[in-house]
């Protein structure tokens, strides 16, 4: 049995598998297959000030290897999250991680606020969403907006503050020092690429939305590129993510530089997904003489 | 909120017309929680989503649940080429199914198409006490009529093109069967343009109806939140998903 | 039997399909299996100045349904191409891309000088190429440099150019735009994403040049948006590719706003994948009542 | 150059060693066309490239290709799964062979784990005018022996850890066979450090020597460029193509 603790901005994880934002709501929909607790942590649906309804249907396309949603942030908001899910998440026994998705800074700045007195673990400031008009991935490419928002955020909190980066830029290592330099404790990527599928019998786009983000096994190469680069260009650690379905790709990832991993897409296909990379990670350490997995963080050695 | 995940023997598999497929699936622990009207989440090798198909029967005693399905693309079609011996990856019993009156309550069963299936299990649980008026394309296209019959239940059958059957839609049948009698419940499940009349005339006699709805969906299970479908709750608009708010809706709170 | 014909640039293709630069070689390692003259057009490998060997070995990684190259455009110069494949490729009856992938921008103006005088019916000018250091990508992801070199390669050339974009940037229709100022007469993409596979045994990058271009059916839906935003955002046609395996994948892609498409990495699948392609699109017009391939240029009607 | 792609069925399957598989495959004309030295490009359902499997033995008269592959991942792992009277999608026969002596000229077979069943093929065109040095992990690893046999050319075993055969690797007992008698060419397939020995002692001992490479390949056919290995041409480094330049080159010409 490997030590499969890992640390994230100070935050230990008990390992370091973590459901995705918005692929595994607040996770109540699968205590009936598994206790949450066998998890590292969950990083919950992303929450605005007030709520809304997200795009309208349909918000999903299959492509090959992956799927396209655009969902657009559907969510109760910031209130209903601390009064309805955190009290539950928060018997659970692991991290929680609240996803933070404002229109605007001010928006993200009073969601900080209200969740500076909950038993929320962590912070995770969504500026990549590609579905959303207004916000959302408007801040995530330009280093600019994401230094403002990053350092706004800062100020209107203690907890630890993990940024979630786009990968549809020119140079993500530039927006990740960007938010290191404005106070993030650590950076997740990747969110999803933004792509598009068209019905070519009513010659529509499947998504009501016209494009979507695309995630699933398809984008891991990109996103093992993207973490490789993040992870050899801040000194805040990296949570990886994108495609991963297996304990082999998440051992990948963290070879690549990641500290923990978050998996999403993956567990539409298997609900237990999480937790039998828990499981094969460990296996794979003890196969490997590997003591402790967060020996693995950054292990590539590029040629 | 209960259901399985795991690989099942498919033990029969029969073609009942055109592009459907009636698949037999040996679940004994799925098929003891399953309803009619819930759906199961099938995977399919070679593609990254599951397929959601609505529950046709549940036989409980033999630990079985009935499938009916119709090929819609490549995901279907690679479904429907599994082998009875082969393992079928289901999650399942998902979602919520038709309200189940008491015993000697009367109820009218509505399918259209591919929406004809999950009607057979909540017939069943009425046995005579039901009517199904089902309709189809046309006669080559027609299923399932001798199964509502086995379970006792009488079976008014419309098509397209009156080549089997009445020659019309099912609203037009609905419409003669709510004149001569109003039941307790209408259960419909079928393309929205049918739906709509049939919620229309269930609201013109008075008489309560619950719909079926169907969204292109991830998860299956109420977390992505894809499948989201149009609803009214406390008057104002909702966006509710037809994975776990459905795929059963009571008409009056869905936007069509 | 549709009309298959479509014209790019003043160029007429009997059909949309033309195999990718770098997928095909010169196409004669597949004239065994059916005559050229079925294909639309060929792009040639990418040809520099005076050739160059690329990137050591390993150059190929499988990923979820796709694979990263870092071949690094190994070629034998411009003067080989003149000399050796183009005598043979003028034969052939297909329309000749010759695909232009100098280091700097002296050197894309040298060779497109040195193709004026030959028979090749159009350039295709490499901006994008993410595998080698100088020059490659670097011209790609600024609109400035693809101005540049864009509009020094225009003045080297009466031939109809078109420019090969790469996808690998915050937004492409900008530099689309660039191009198009800058003189082009097309625009094609997407050219691959960066990606990274990790060898989890040996902890080493299995590219022996660490990172690669992603391409296959993974990248599809993100070349389907492309093309439909640079479809939009231009008003010069568009050559899309990026993961077309099938004639449905074909189709969507000439609804999304692509005038013509080529194909790379499903060839490497399924060498008879061009021609299928070909014989698909035409039975699906039949099928489908549409007289002239053309007309699904664009004609996605979007929500 | 001149090859089929198609699909062909799978006539017989043996699993030889652990994770070590011997299929053949009924394909006439890619058996007709095919020189030992070969390999053919596999599409294994599920994964995306093609997997290039040397030939190990071409039956012209039964139209059949035979192919001992190792499994080393998912995709080859997933090739030994298909059954006999599968289909397999199959390319080829690809890259160049290794040269073919006229009758009566001698050759000595040198292969090294995987790197023995190519050199089948190229003995039974020998016969007992080769001679093969076989070498393997150990005892259990042992393969193709008995083949060797069959076409009369006699096998010299070597194990790493001696528990069959000689102890020791293939170089000792290459020389051995030098000293005694040198033949008109060597050829030989293996892993880099057992090719560099096997080249070494051809040099030394002035006898024309073959060698079989492998890379990560791509299209298989010379076109993507991929598979590069470093050789020498007019003097000069220059980067060849395993699939299409080889995979047997020239011993001088390859950079190891």
């Amino acid at each position: 049995m490997a030590d499969l603790q890992v640390k994230v901005a100070g935050v230990t994880f008990k390992n370091p598998v973590i459901p995705a934002s918005g692929a595994y709501g607040f996770g109540r929909e699968y205590e009936c297959l598994y206790p949450l607790s066998e998890l590292g942590g969950i990083s919950c649906k992303g929450t605005t000030l007030n709520g809304q309804n997200g795009n309208p249907a349909p918000r999903v396309a299959e492509t090959p290897a992956g799927m396209l949603n655009s969902v657009g942030l559907q969510n109760a908001g910031i209130d209903h999250f601390i009064e309805a899910e955190l009290p539950y998440l928060e018997k659970q026994d692991l991290v929680v991680i609240a996803n933070v998705a404002g229109h605007t800074i001010e928006d993200c700045v009073e969601i900080a606020r209200r969740l500076e007195p909950t038993s929320t673990d962590m912070i995770e400031l969504n500026i990549s969403c590609p579905n959303v008009k207004q916000g959302g991935a408007a801040f995530g490419t330009s280093c600019q907006a994401a230094e403002e928002i990053t350092a706004a955020v800062r100020r209107a909190t203690t907890k630890p503050l993990m940024v979630k980066l786009s990968p549809n830029v020119t140079s993500i290592t530039d927006i990740a020092k960007a938010v290191e330099a404005a106070g993030a404790d650590a950076v997740s990527l990747i969110n999803t690429l933004l792509g598009m599928r068209i019905d070519i019998n009513t010659r529509r786009p499947i998504l009501k939305n016209n494009v979507g983000g695309l995630s699933g096994p398809a984008v891991f190469p990109v996103a093992v590129r993207m973490v490789w680069q993040v992870a050899n260009a801040v000194n805040i650690p990296v949570v990886g993510m994108g495609g991963i379905a297996t304990a082999k790709d998440a051992i990948e990832m963290m070879m690549a530089g990641a500290s923990a991993i978050q998996m999403g897409a993956a567990i539409f296909a298997d609900p237990y997904a999480p937790v039998k990379v828990v499981r094969g990670m460990n296996e794979w350490c003890d196969a490997h003489g590997v003591a402790r997995i967060a020996d693995l963080t950054g292990s590539v050695q590029p040629w | 909120m209960s259901y399985v995940q795991g690989e099942y023997p498919l033990i029969a598999k029969k073609n009942l017309a055109k592009n459907i497929y009636d698949f037999t699936i040996r679940a004994h622990h799925l098929a003891a929680l399953a309803e009619p009207g819930q759906f199961v989440h099938l995977r399919v090798p070679g593609f990254f989503l599951r397929r959601p198909i609505s529950i046709c029967e549940i036989d409980r005693e033999a630990g079985t649940i009935r499938l009916v399905f119709e090929i819609r693309g490549e995901g279907t079609e690679a479904l429907s080429r599994i082998n009875p011996g082969e393992l079928v990856d289901v999650m399942g019993p998902l979602g919520k199914g038709f309200t189940l009156l008491p015993e000697g309550k009367k109820a009218i069963m509505v399918g259209g198409g591919i929406g004809v299936p999950p009607m057979l299990g909540v017939a069943s649980h009425y046995g005579e006490n039901a009517k199904a008026i089902v309709g189809f394309r046309n006669a080559a296209a027609v299923i399932l009529t001798d199964d509502f019959k086995r379970v006792g239940t009488s079976c008014i059958l419309c098509t397209d093109d009156g080549s089997a059957g009445m020659h019309g839609f099912v609203t037009e049948a609905l419409k003669q069967e709510l004149e001569r009698e109003q039941p307790d419940l209408i259960c419909a499940c079928g393309p929205a343009p049918m739906l709509k009349g049939v919620i229309a005339l269930a609201d013109q006699y008075g008489v309560p109806c619950e719909v079926s709805l169907e969204e292109r969906m991830g998860c299956g299970v109420g977390a992505c939140l894809v499948c989201a479908c149009r609803t009214v709750k406390d008057g104002k608009e909702y966006l509710a998903h037809v994975c776990k708010d459905g795929p059963v809706f009571d008409a009056h709170d869905v936007i069509l």
